[in-house]
C-alpha cells in the first residue's frame, strides 16, 4: 500500500513535469522539468529494482544530456517571447490526437486482451541478486555485438559533431603542441654575428 | 470466243492506260487514235458477238476469266456471260462509245486535258463492257461502280469550273446512296444463297422467293422482295429514278460527249440493263415490281414536266432522259423487259444523237448552252438541224422512227399488262406513260423550235462566227441518225416478239405481256399505219403542235403562263425542290451531325471530359495533395502519428 | 499492488505526451529535441516493466542500449541545430519551411 | 550457321541493329558530299533489304496448313518459362509483309525532308520496324508485350521530335492511352501465367478458363486492343497522334500501329478467351458500328486533312472489329471466316491506302507546310501527277472496288448481312459517308480554280515521291483487282481459328 | 565455442577497421589530395567486398548469442549495398570537388552507413536491428548537413533527424511491447513464442506490430510516414540525396524481411492489411504528386514513394515468392535510382545544381549519349520492357495476382500509367525541347564509364534477367 501511494505520487510529480516540459514557455524551465522528470523516473525504476539502468539514467542524462541541451540552449541565444504563439490554437488538435491514443492504450492495458486479466505482478527477485552484476555478466557475453556496435555509435557521434561544428576559423590562434614540442632552438633563434658599432 | 471477250473489254483499258499515263508523249493525234481504234476494234469485235449470238445461233457463254478470291466458300471471281441481250449491250455501247470517240476529236479540239479526256472515255468504255458482259455480282458491282468512277471524273473534268465540281461530287454521292442499296442486295443474295454467280442464283430464285427475311425483328419479309427492292435502289442511282434523280442535271456540267455517251445512251441505262438482267429474280416479286413501276412511272411523268420549263439545252435534254429512263423503268415494272431493252436501244442512238447534236450547236455558239440566246439556227448549221429533227421525232415516237416502235409498244405492254385491274398502281402507271408522250413532245419541240427556228437571239460576235461544225462532230451525227431513223423497222419484230432474248430474261407466264401482244402483231408496216389510231399519236403530235403554238407562232404567250401560273413554274423551275431537300436537308443535315459529334461528342465529352478531364482531374489532385507537403516540420509528424492512430485504432476497434 | 499495468499505464502517458509535445509545439526545435527524450524516456519504462515482469534482464541490457544510442543521438541533433542556427540565426520550427510540396 | 532457322529472328534484328548502327554513325556524314547521305543510304540498304528477305516469308509460306511456320523457339528467361518463341501463321505473315513493304517507303519519303537529327529520325524508324516484327511474330505471351511496349518508345520520340506544334500533348497522349490499354494486358497475361505456368500462347488457348476470368481478361485485352485499333469511344488519341506527328509517323501509326490492335484480337482475345468474346462480341460490333457511323459524320467535318484521313482510318478500322467478332451472330455455317478474312483484307488495305494518303499529305504539307484543308484548291492545275495519285487513294479510301479498299469492306458487309440486316445496313453507310468525306475533302484541296498565291507555285511530284506513292498506287490495285493470293495466305489459318474459337473453354 | 564460427562477421569487421584507417589516415591529407581518401575508401569497400564474396555462407549461421545472422540473403544484400555505396562514392567525387565539400567525412560516414546497413542486413535480434539502423540513421543525418553552409541541407537534416527520432521512438515502443508478450528480442525465438502459444497472437502483440510498422514504413518512405523523404532528397546535396537513395533501401528491406517474415511471420494475417493499405497510399501519393513536381529531385523522391508502394505489396502477399519479388524489385529500382541521381550529377557543376526537371531541356543536343541512358533509366523506372523495371513490376503484379488481389493488381498498374507521365515528362524535356543550358558536360572518364554501364545495365539486366530472378528465389527460399 505504502510502494502505490509512493508510486502514484513520483508518477504523478513525473507526469506534472512531462507536462511541464511539453507546455512550459521558457526552454530552461522545460529543461529543468525535463531534469525533473528523469529524477522520479529514476526513482520510479528503483522501486521496480532496476537500481543499474536508474543510476544510469541520472548519471547520463541528467548528468550529460541535459547539460549539453542546457549549454545550446545558452549558447545560441533563442528569443523567447517570440516564439510563444500559436502553441494554443493547436493545442485542441493535439489534445484530440493524445486522447485518441491514450483511449487506445488503455484500451489495450486494462480492458481489452489478455494483459487486462494478467496478475502483472513483478517477479521477485532471488535472493543475492545483483542488478549490476547481473547486467554486467550479459553485456560482455551475450551482448558483446552490440556493445561494439555501441562503441561505433559513439565513434560516430564524434565524429559527426565535428564534421557538423567544428569550424577552422582564419586568425584563430591555436597551440599545435608537437610542433611547439619538436621545434629547435635553431629554428627560432638566429645568431647573426655583426660587427659591433663603433662610437663615433 | 473466249479471246475475243477478252480483247473486248481490255482493249479500250489497255487504251485508256496508254493515253492516261504516257498522254504528253503521245500527242494529242496518238491518244485520240490508239483508243479510237481499241473502241473500234472492241466495237467490230462486239457486231461479231452479236452476228455469233443471233444469226450463227451461237451458244450462251458463260465462263470465268480468273477467281478474285475464294474464302468461307464464297467464291469471288471475274467472269463473262455473254448472251443475246449481253451481245445486244456490248454492240450499242461500243458503237455509241466509238461515236463519241470520234465526235470527241472535234469537240475538245482545243482543250488541255485532250488525252485525259480520250483515257476517261475508253476507260468507261472498258467499265461498261465489264458491267454488262459480267456473269456475277462483283464483278457487276466493280463495273457499276467504275462507271461512276468516270462519270464523277467526267463531270468534274473541267475541274476549275465550282459547278462542275460540286455536281460530279453531287453525282458520285447520289449514286453511292444507291449503291449502299445496291451492296445491301448483294449481301441479301449472298445470304440466301452464298453464291455471287448469276446462274446459281437464278437457280435457287425459286427458294429464295421462299423464305423470309426479318429486317425489322417480328415482321418477316419476303426474301426475293428484299433482295429485289435493294437491287432497285441501286438501279434508282445508277439509272436515275426518283428520288434519286438529282444528279443527272447536274452532271450536264461535263462536257458534251459523255453526257451523250454516259448521261444519256449508256451508263444511266445499267440500272435498267441490271433489272433486266436479273428478271428471273424480280419475276418472283410482285411487291418488287410493284415499286419499280411506280417509281419509273413517277420520274417518266414529272421530270419530263420539269424540262419545259429548262432553259439550258443541256438540261432539257437531260430531263427528257430522266423521263425516258421512267419509260423503260415502267417497262420494266411491267415486266416487259424486251420492251424496255429495246427502248434503251434505242434511246441509246436517238438520245446521244440529240445530245451530239446539242454539242454540236454548242460549240458553234462557243459553249453558250441558255437557248434564250439562240434561235434560227437551221440556217446556219443544216447537218446539225436535219440530225436533231430526226433525233426529236424519234424521241416523240413519231410514227416510223425506232423511239415509235420502241415507245408504242412500251405503252401498250403497261396498258394490257398484268397490273391491268390491279387497281392504282395500273393507272398511275399507264396514265403517266401515256401523259409523258404529250409532255415529252412539248419540251422535245420547245427545244427544236427555240434553238432552230424563230428569231435569231445571239449576239453579233458569235452570230458572226456561227458555221456548220467540222466533219468529225457531222460523221457521228449522221452515224446515230441512220439507226434512231430506221433501226426500229428492222429489229422491233425479233428483239420484242421473236424470244430474241432466249433464257437471258424470264418472264413469269402471268406475266408475259409482250406475248399477249405479239398475239395481235402484224408487222412493223401495220403499226405505224395504225399509229393514228391511238392515242399516243395525237398526244405527241398535240405536244408537237403546242410547242409550235407556243414558241414559233406566238412567242409571248410562255411568259404569260409563267406569270399566271407561277407556283406551278416555280415548283418545275426548283425541280420539285428535291435539291434544296437535299443540299439543305441532308448535307447540312449530315454536316450538323458530323459538327455536334465532332465538338460536344469528341472534343468536349471524350476528349474534355474523359480523356483530358481524367488527366486534369489527376493533376489538380496532385496540386491539392502537394499541399498537404506543407514544409513544417509538425505537419509531418502529425501524419505520422495520425498513421499511428488509424492503425491502432483499427486494430482495436474494426479487427 | 503496483505492477506491470501501472508501469505500462505510465510509460504510455509519457509517450502520448511527448508525442503531443511535438505536435503543438510550433516554436522552439529544442523543445522537439527534449520530447524526443521524453518518448525514449517512455520506452525504457516499457521494457524495464516487461523485463521485470519478465524476470529476464535483456529488457534492462536493452535499455541500457538506448540510452546510449540516445546520447549520442542527441549530440548529432543537437550538431545539426547548431548549423541550422549558424545557416539561419533561428530555431523556429514555423520557419523552417523552404522546401514543401 | 543456317540462316533459314533464324529468319525471322533475322527479320527483327536486322533493322533494329540497323538502327542502332544509324544511332553510332550520327548526323555528321548528313550533309555534303563524298560520306554525305552515308546514313541515309544505310537506312534505305537496311530497310530495302528486310523488304527483299521478307519476301520469303511469302515465297515460303505454305498456305494449305494452319500451324505456325518458320518457328523459332529458345529458352530466354527459364525461371519464368519465357521461351523466345517466334513464327508466322496466315495472320501474321501478310501484317509483317505490309511492315516490311512500308517502312522502305517511309524511308524513303522522308529522305530530305527531315532536317533535324535525320539519323535518329532513320534510327527510330528502323528500330521500329524491328519491334513490330517481333509482335507480329511473337508467340510467347512475354516477348509479345516486351515488344509491344517498347514500340511505344521510338513513336514516342518519332511524334516528339520531329512532330508539330502540339506534340509533347499528342505524343503524350498517344504514349499514355496505349500504356493504359496495355498494361491491363499485362496483368491478364500474368494472371493466365499463374494460370498455366507458362507464357506460351498457344498454352493460353489451351487452357480452360472459367467465365467471371474470360470476361475478365477479355476486357483487359479489349483496352489493350480497342485503344490500338482503336475502337470508338477510345479513339480521341489517334486524331492528334497523327496530326502532330511527322509523315513517316503517320504513315507507320496508321499504315502498321493500328493493325495491332486487330492483330491482337485475332491472336489473344478470340482463341484465348473464346466465350468471354462471345459474350461481349454484340457490344464489339456496337462499338464498330458507332465507329463507322458516327466516326464517318465525324471526319465529314474536319478542317485538316491529316485529321480526316485519322478519323477515316478509325472507321475504316471499325470494319475490322466488325468482321472479327460476327462469328457469334451468324445464322448458318458459313460467313464467320468471311468476315474475318474480310477484316484481315481490310487491315492490310487500310495500311496501304491510310499510308499513302498520308504521304499525299506530307507531299502537301512538306511544300505549303499546313495542312488545313481551306489554305489548298485547285491543287490539279499545279500537281497533275499529284492530283491523279491523290484520286486515286481517295476513291481507294471511298471503297472504290478495283481498290483494295472494297475488298474487305465488301466482305465484311457481306458477311456482317449474315448475321444481322442492320449490321449490314449500318456497316454500307461507309459507302456514302465515305465517299462523302473523302471526295469532299478532294473537292476542295485538289479541284477548283487555284485558289492562292501558294498553290499557283507548287511544284509536282519528284522522282523520290512519284516513286513511293506509285509503288503505293501499283499494290492497291493490285490487292483491288486480286486479292487472292492475300486471301488464300490466311484461309487456312482463320478456318482453323474459327474452329478453335467455336469450342468452349469454360 | 569455436572462434573460427565468427570469421561470419568477417565483413563487418573488415569495415569497421578500415573505416577507422580511413578515418585516421584521412587526418593526413589535405584538402588539394582528398582524391586520396576516396582512393582509400574505394580500396575499403573493395577490401570489404572480397570478404564478403570470401565468407559466402552455405546456409544459415548464427553467432554472437543468437545477434548475428549470416544467410544468403544477408550475403547479396551486403554485396549489393557495398556496390551501391562504392557508386555513389565514385558518382559524388567530382561533384564534392566542384562545390568545395570534398572531405573525408563523407567517405567516413558513407562507410560507417554502410556498416550500419551490414548491421541491419545480418541482424537477428531486435537489439542488434535497432542498433545497426541508428547506425545507418545517424551517419544519413550528418551526411544530410554535410554542406554545412547550405540553408536547404541543414533544414531537411533537421527534419529528417526530428521525424527518424519519433520514428524510432515508434519502433523501439513497439519493439519493448513485442518483447514483453514473447519475452525475447531474437528474431527465431520470438517466431518460436508465437508459433508455440497461440495465446499470443492477440491484441498486445499486435499493438507492438503497428509501432513497428511505422518504424518500417519510415524507414521506406511508405505513406503517411513519408513526408521526410521528399525533403530530404530535395535538400540534401545530390550525392548525398543518391546515397541516400540507394543503398539503404536494400537495409530497409532487409528490417522489413526480418521483423515481419522472420520473426512475426506468423502474424502475417495481421500485418498484410496495415502493410497493404500504406502501399496503396504510397502508390497512389507518390505517383500523383510527383505530377506536380518541377524539381526532379523531388519528382525522384515522390517516384520511391510510389517503388515503395510495389515493394510492399510484394511483401504484403507473405508467400517466399513476394518476397523474393520484393527483393527483385528493390534490387532492381536500387540500379535504376543510382542511375537517375548519378545523371543529375553529372549536368551539376560547380555552383549550378541541374536539380530543375528544366535542367534536362535539350539534353539530346548536349550529350545523345548520356540523353539515352537517361531515357533507359526513366523508362525502366516507368517499367517499360525490355528494360529491368518491366520484370520488377512483372513479378510483383504476378504475387499479387497469386493471391488472387485482382484489383490490387489493376490498382498497380493503373497507378504506374499515372507514374508513366512524370518520366516520361524528363524524356520530353531532353528530347523535345531545346537546350537552355548549353555548358559541356564536365566529368572524369572513369564516372562516365560507370554511369554509362549503369544505364546499360538497366537494359543488359532487362535482356537477361532470368538470373537474378533466379538469385532472389533462392536466397530467400
Amino acid at each position: 500500500m505504502f510502494q502505490a501511494i509512493l508510486f502514484y505520487f513520483y508518477a504523478a510529480i513525473l507526469v506534472a513535469a512531462a507536462l511541464g516540459v511539453v507546455f512550459s514557455r521558457n526552454p530552461v524551465h522545460s529543461i529543468m522539468l525535463l531534469v525533473l522528470a528523469f529524477f522520479n523516473s529514476a526513482i520510479l525504476w528503483l522501486m521496480a529494482e532496476a537500481e543499474f539502468l536508474a543510476i544510469v539514467l541520472v548519471l547520463v542524462y541528467v548528468g550529460a544530456v541535459m547539460v549539453l541541451f542546457l549549454f545550446v540552449v545558452m549558447m545560441l541565444e533563442v528569443n523567447i517571447e517570440a516564439a510563444k504563439r500559436g502553441l494554443i490554437r493547436y493545442a485542441p488538435l493535439a489534445i484530440a490526437i493524445a486522447l485518441i491514443m491514450v483511449v487506445e492504450l488503455v484500451q489495450l492495458i486494462w480492458l481489452r486482451g489478455q494483459l487486462a486479466e494478467l496478475p502483472g505482478v513483478f517477479v521477485a527477485y532471488p535472493e543475492g541478486y545483483d542488478n549490476t552484476k547481473a547486467l554486467g555478466s550479459v553485456l560482455y557475453t551475450e551482448h558483446v555485438y552490440a556493445f561494439e556496435i555501441a562503441a561505433v555509435i559513439l565513434l560516430l557521434a564524434i565524429v559527426s559533431a565535428i564534421t557538423l561544428t567544428m569550424r577552422k576559423r582564419p586568425g584563430l590562434k591555436v597551440q599545435k603542441i608537437a610542433e611547439q614540442v619538436a621545434v629547435r632552438s635553431e629554428d627560432r633563434v638566429r645568431i647573426v654575428k655583426m660587427k659591433s658599432e663603433k662610437k663615433s | 470466243m473466249y479471246n475475243y471477250y477478252l480483247t473486248i473489254v481490255l482493249a479500250p483499258l489497255a487504251a485508256a492506260i496508254v493515253a492516261g499515263l504516257s498522254g504528253k508523249q503521245l500527242r494529242r493525234a496518238g491518244a485520240h487514235w490508239i483508243t479510237i481504234l481499241a473502241v473500234g476494234l472492241s466495237f467490230a469485235l462486239s457486231v461479231f458477238v452479236l452476228k455469233h449470238q443471233v444469226i450463227d445461233g451461237g451458244a450462251v457463254d458463260n465462263f470465268y476469266v480468273y477467281t478474285w478470291a475464294v474464302t468461307d466458300g464464297l467464291r469471288m471471281e471475274v467472269g463473262f456471260l455473254v448472251d443475246r441481250l449481253t451481245a445486244l449491250m456490248m454492240v450499242v455501247v461500243t458503237f455509241v462509245s466509238l461515236m463519241v470517240h470520234i465526235y470527241t476529236i472535234g469537240y475538245m479540239r482545243d482543250d488541255p486535258g485532250y488525252e485525259r479526256f480520250f483515257s476517261y472515255i475508253s476507260l468507261f468504255t472498258f467499265s461498261m463492257l465489264m458491267l454488262v458482259m459480267s456473269n456475277n455480282f462483283l464483278q457487276l458491282f466493280f463495273g457499276w461502280e467504275a462507271v461512276g468512277l468516270v462519270s464523277y471524273l467526267l463531270i468534274g473534268f473541267w475541274y476549275k469550273r465550282e459547278t462542275a465540281i460540286v455536281a460530279n461530287l453531287k453525282a458520285f454521292l447520289v449514286n453511292r446512296v444507291g449503291d449502299f442499296g445496291f451492296i445491301l442486295g448483294i449481301a441479301a443474295i449472298v445470304f440466301m444463297t452464298n453464291s455471287l454467280d448469276y446462274a446459281t442464283v437464278f437457280a435457287s430464285a425459286e427458294s429464295i422467293a421462299a423464305q423470309d427475311i426479318e429486317v425489322i425483328s417480328g415482321s418477316p419479309w419476303n426474301a426475293m422482295t428484299v433482295i429485289c427492292i435493294l437491287l432497285f435502289i441501286g438501279a434508282m442511282g445508277k439509272s436515275a429514278q426518283a428520288p434519286l434523280h438529282v444528279w443527272l442535271p447536274d452532271s450536264m456540267e461535263g462536257p458534251t460527249p459523255i453526257s451523250a455517251l454516259i448521261h444519256a445512251a449508256t451508263m444511266v441505262t445499267a440500272g435498267i440493263f441490271m433489272v433486266a438482267r436479273m428478271s428471273p429474280l424480280y419475276e418472283l416479286s410482285e411487291t418488287a415490281l410493284a415499286v419499280v413501276i411506280i417509281i419509273g412511272a413517277i420520274t417518266a411523268f414529272f421530270m419530263g414536266l420539269v424540262g419545259i420549263v429548262q432553259n439550258d439545252i443541256k438540261r432539257v435534254i437531260a430531263y427528257s432522259t430522266l423521263s425516258q429512263l421512267g419509260y423503260m423503268t415502267v417497262a420494266l415494272g411491267a415486266s416487259a423487259y424486251s420492251a424496255a431493252i429495246f427502248h434503251l436501244m434505242t434511246h441509246a442512238f436517238f438520245k446521244a444523237l440529240l445530245f451530239l447534236a446539242a454539242g454540236s450547236v454548242i460549240i458553234a455558239m462557243h459553249h453558250e448552252q441558255d437557248i434564250r440566246k439562240m434561235g434560227g439556227i437551221r440556217k446556219y448549221m443544216p447537218i446539225t438541224y436535219w440530225t436533231a429533227l430526226v433525233g426529236t421525232l424519234a424521241l416523240i415516237g413519231f410514227p416510223g422512227s425506232s423511239g415509235f416502235f420502241s415507245k408504242d409498244l412500251l405503252i401498250e405492254a403497261v396498258r394490257d399488262s398484268h397490273w391491268h385491274g390491279q387497281g392504282a398502281v395500273y393507272w398511275i402507271a399507264y396514265l403517266s406513260v401515256l401523259l409523258g408522250v404529250f409532255v415529252t413532245a412539248l419540251y422535245s419541240f420547245r427545244l427544236f423550235f427555240l434553238v432552230f427556228h424563230g428569231e435569231e437571239r445571239m449576239d453579233d460576235e458569235i452570230k458572226s462566227h456561227l458555221r456548220e461544225t467540222p466533219w468529225v462532230i457531222t460523221v457521228p451525227l449522221v452515224m446515230l441518225a441512220v439507226p434512231s431513223a430506221i433501226i426500229g423497222w428492222y429489229t422491233v419484230q425479233p428483239v420484242l416478239f421473236g424470244n430474241y432474248f432466249g433464257d437471258a430474261i424470264a418472264v413469269a407466264g402471268n406475266h408475259d405481256v409482250l406475248a399477249k401482244i405479239g398475239a395481235g402483231w402484224h408487222g412493223s408496216l401495220s403499226l405505224v399505219q395504225h399509229a393514228v389510231q391511238t392515242p399516243v399519236f395525237w398526244l405527241a403530235a398535240g405536244g408537237a403542235l403546242t410547242a409550235w403554238f407556243l414558241y414559233v407562232k406566238r412567242p409571248d404567250i410562255p411568259a404569260t403562263i409563267k406569270d399566271k401560273l407561277s407556283g406551278l413554274y416555280n415548283l418545275l423551275d426548283r425541280k420539285y425542290y428535291f435539291d434544296d431537300l437535299y443540299i439543305k436537308g441532308f448535307a447540312a443535315g449530315g454536316r450538323a451531325i458530323g459538327r455536334t459529334l465532332s465538338e460536344k461528342g469528341d472534343q468536349f465529352l471524350i476528349d474534355g471530359i474523359l480523356v483530358n478531364g481524367t488527366a486534369n482531374a489527376v493533376s489538380r489532385l496532385a496540386g491539392v495533395m502537394r499541399q498537404l507537403q506543407t514544409g513544417y516540420l509538425y505537419t509531418y509528424a502529425f501524419a505520422m502519428i495520425i498513421g499511428l492512430t488509424m492503425l491502432l485504432g483499427w486494430l482495436i476497434w474494426l479487427r | 499492488m503496483i505492477g506491470l499495468q501501472h508501469y505500462l499505464t505510465l510509460a504510455a502517458m509519457l509517450f502520448v505526451l511527448s508525442i503531443a509535445g511535438i505536435i503543438v509545439n510550433r516554436r522552439n526545435l529544442i523543445l522537439i529535441l527534449m520530447c524526443i527524450e521524453l518518448m525514449l524516456l517512455a520506452v525504457n519504462f516499457n521494457f524495464i516493466a516487461f523485463s521485470r515482469y519478465l524476470g529476464d534482464d535483456t529488457g534492462q541490457v536493452f535499455v541500457f542500449f538506448i540510452l546510449t544510442v540516445a546520447a549520442a543521438e542527441s549530440a548529432i541533433g543537437l550538431a545539426i541545430l547548431v548549423v541550422l542556427f549558424r545557416n539561419r540565426r533561428s530555431i523556429n520550427v514555423q520557419e523552417l519551411n523552404t522546401m514543401k510540396g | 550457321m543456317d540462316f533459314s532457322q533464324h529468319f525471322l529472328s533475322i527479320l527483327i534484328w536486322l533493322p533494329v541493329f540497323g538502327g542502332i548502327a544509324l544511332l553510332a554513325i550520327g548526323d555528321r556524314h548528313a550533309e555534303g558530299s563524298g560520306w554525305g547521305g552515308t546514313m541515309r543510304v544505310t537506312a534505305l540498304i537496311v530497310s530495302a533489304l528486310t523488304f527483299l528477305i521478307s519476301l520469303k516469308l511469302y515465297a515460303g509460306f505454305r498456305n494449305s496448313i494452319a500451324v505456325m511456320q518458320f518457328v523459332e523457339r529458345v529458352e530466354w528467361i527459364p525461371s519464368l518459362n519465357v521461351f523466345y518463341y517466334l513464327g508466322v501463321d496466315g495472320i501474321s505473315a501478310p501484317l509483317i509483309l505490309l511492315t516490311t513493304f512500308i517502312t522502305p517507303l517511309v524511308v524513303i519519303a522522308a529522305w530530305d525532308t527531315i532536317k533535324v537529327r535525320p539519323a535518329q529520325y532513320f534510327a527510330a524508324f528502323l528500330i521500329l520496324e524491328g519491334l513490330m516484327i517481333g509482335v507480329f511474330s511473337a508467340l510467347d505471351g512475354l516477348l509479345f508485350y516486351v515488344f509491344w511496349e517498347a514500340m511505344l518508345v521510338p513513336m514516342f520520340l518519332i511524334i516528339g521530335v520531329w512532330g508539330g506544334a502540339r506534340r509533347v500533348y499528342a505524343t503524350l497522349k498517344f504514349f499514355l492511352y496505349t500504356f493504359l490499354g496495355s498494361v491491363l494486358m499485362l496483368v491478364a497475361f500474368i494472371y493466365l501465367y499463374r494460370l498455366t505456368g507458362s507464357f506460351d500462347l498457344f498454352v493460353f488457348m489451351e487452357v480452360p478458363i472459367g467465365m467471371t476470368a474470360q470476361k475478365l481478361i477479355f476486357i483487359a485485352f479489349l483496352l489493350a486492343f480497342a485503344v490500338k485499333v482503336p475502337m470508338w469511344p477510345v479513339h480521341t488519341w489517334l486524331p492528334d497522334a497523327h496530326v502532330e506527328a511527322p509523315t513517316g509517323g503517320s504513315v507507320i501509326l496508321a499504315a502498321i500501329m493500328l493493325k495491332m490492335g486487330g492483330y491482337g484480337f485475332l491472336r489473344l482475345s478470340l482463341p484465348i478467351v473464346p466465350d468471354g468474346s462471345a459474350y461481349f462480341s454484340g457490344m464489339m460490333i456496337a462499338l464498330s458500328l458507332i465507329a463507322i457511323v458516327y466516326i464517318s459524320f465525324v471526319a465529314l467535318m474536319q478542317q485538316d486533312m491529316k485529321k480526316l484521313i485519322a478519323y477515316s482510318s478509325i472507321a475504316h478500322m471499325g470494319f475490322v472489329t466488325l468482321g472479327f467478332f460476327l462469328f457469334w451472330w451468324i445464322q448458318g455455317d458459313s460467313g464467320a471466316v468471311l468476315g474475318m478474312s474480310g477484316g484481315m483484307v481490310q487491315m492490310i488495305s487500310h495500311g496501304l491506302i491510310s499510308g499513302a494518303l498520308f504521304l499525299c499529305v506530307g507531299v502537301l504539307y512538306d511544300r505549303v507546310h499546313s495542312r488545313q484543308i481551306a489554305d489548298y484548291g485547285g491543287v490539279a492545275n499545279t500537281m497533275p501527277v499529284f492530283a491523279a495519285f491523290m484520286v486515286l487513294f481517295a476513291m481507294a479510301n471511298a471503297g472504290l472496288p478495283g481498290t483494295s479498299g472494297f475488298v474487305g469492306e465488301f466482305m465484311v458487309i457481306i458477311a456482317s448481312f449474315k448475321a444481322n440486316f442492320w449490321f449490314a445496313f449500318l456497316a454500307a453507310t461507309i459507302l456514302v459517308l465515305g465517299a462523302a468525306y473523302t471526295l469532299w475533302m478532294i473537292k476542295r484541296v485538289i479541284y477548283g480554280d487555284v485558289a492562292n498565291e501558294k498553290v499557283s507555285v507548287l511544284k509536282d511530284l519528284n522522282r523520290r515521291e512519284f516513286i513511293v506513292l506509285g509503288v503505293l498506287a501499283v499494290s492497291v490495285l493490285l490487292i483491288g483487282l486480286w486479292p487472292a493470293p492475300l486471301v488464300d495466305m490466311m484461309n487456312a489459318t482463320i478456318e482453323h481459328l474459327i474452329e478453335r474459337i467455336g469450342h468452349s473453354k469454360l | 565455442m569455436n572462434w573460427m564460427t565468427y570469421i561470419a562477421a568477417l565483413p563487418e569487421m573488415t569495415i569497421l577497421a578500415l573505416i577507422c584507417v580511413v578515418l585516421v589516415a584521412d587526418l593526413f591529407v589535405d584538402d588539394e589530395h582528398r582524391v586520396v581518401t576516396f582512393w582509400m575508401s574505394m580500396a575499403a569497400l573493395g577490401i570489404t567486398l572480397w570478404s564478403l564474396l570470401a565468407t559466402a555462407p552455405d546456409a544459415r549461421i548464427v553467432i554472437f548469442s543468437g545477434s548475428y545472422v549470416s544467410d544468403p540473403l544477408s550475403q547479396v544484400l551486403k554485396i549489393a549495398a557495398t556496390g551501391f555505396v562504392a557508386i555513389s562514392f565514385l558518382y559524388a567525387r567530382d561533384y564534392l570537388r566542384a562545390n568545395d565539400i570534398h572531405k573525408g567525412e563523407y567517405y567516413v560516414l558513407g562507410m560507417i552507413g554502410l556498416l550500419g546497413m551490414m548491421i541491419m542486413i545480418s541482424a537477428n535480434s531486435m537489439l542488434t536491428m535497432y542498433l545497426g539502423m541508428e547506425t545507418l540513421a545517424l551517419s544519413q543525418y550528418t551526411l544530410v548537413a554535410i554542406d554545412r553552409n547550405n540553408v536547404t541541407s541543414a533544414e531537411s537534416a533537421m527534419k529528417y533527424f526530428v521525424l527518424g527520432a519519433i520514428a524510432s521512438g515508434a519502433l523501439l515502443y513497439g519493439i519493448s511491447w513485442i518483447y514483453g508478450v514473447t519475452g525475447s528480442l531474437e528474431f527465431d525465438r520470438i517466431a518460436a513464442a508465437i508459433a508455440l502459444d497461440p495465446q499470443l497472437n492477440s491484441l498486445p502483440l499486435w499493438f507492438g506490430l503497428a509501432f513497428v510498422i511505422v518504424g518500417i514504413g519510415f524507414k521506406f518512405g511508405a505513406v503517411p510516414f513519408h513526408m521526410w523523404l521528399p525533403d530530404v532528397y530535395h535538400g540534401a546535396r545530390t550525392p548525398v540525396t543518391l546515397y541516400i537513395a540507394s543503398a539503404p533501401k536494400l537495409a530497409a528491406l532487409a528490417l522489413t524481411l526480418r521483423i515481419l517474415v522472420d520473426a512475426l511471420g506468423g502474424l502475417h494475417d495481421v500485418w498484410a492489411d496495415m502493410i497493404m493499405v500504406i502501399a496503396v497510399l504510397s502508390l497512389l501519393v507518390g505517383n500523383i504528386v510527383a505530377i506536380a513536381q518541377t524539381n526532379i529531385k523531388r519528382m525522384l523522391a515522390y517516384s520511391t514513394i510510389a517503388h515503395v508502394g510495389f515493394i510492399l505489396l510484394a511483401i504484403f502477399c507473405g508467400t517466399d515468392e513476394g518476397n523474393a519479388a520484393a527483393l527483385f524489385y528493390t534490387l532492381t529500382y536500387v540500379v535504376a535510382a543510382a542511375g537517375s541521381f548519378g545523371i543529375i550529377i553529372l549536368l551539376s557543376r560547380r555552383g549550378y545544381e541541374a536539380e530543375n526537371l528544366a535542367d534536362f531541356k535539350g539534353l539530346n543536343a548536349r550529350s545523345p549519349w548520356f540523353a539515352l541512358m537517361m531515357m533507359f533509366l526513366m523508362l525502366s523506372l516507368t517499367g517499360i520492357p525490355p528494360f529491368i523495371g518491366f520484370f520488377g513490376k512483372l513479378n510483383v503484379i504476378g504475387v499479387v495476382l497469386d493471391g488472387n488481389y485482382v484489383g490490387l493488381a489493376v490498382l498497380m498498374v493503373v497507378a504506374s500509367v499515372i507514374g508513366a507521365y512524370y518520366y516520361l515528362r524528363v524524356i520530353w524535356y531532353m528530347y523535345f525541347e531545346e537546350a537552355e543550358d548549353q555548358a559541356v558536360l564536365q566529368s572524369s572518364a572513369d564516372t562516365r564509364l560507370v554511369l554509362s554501364l549503369n544505364g546499360v545495365a538497366v537494359l543488359a539486366l532487362g535482356i537477361m534477367p532470368g538470373w537474378l530472378w533466379v538469385l532472389c528465389l533462392q536466397v530467400i527460399g
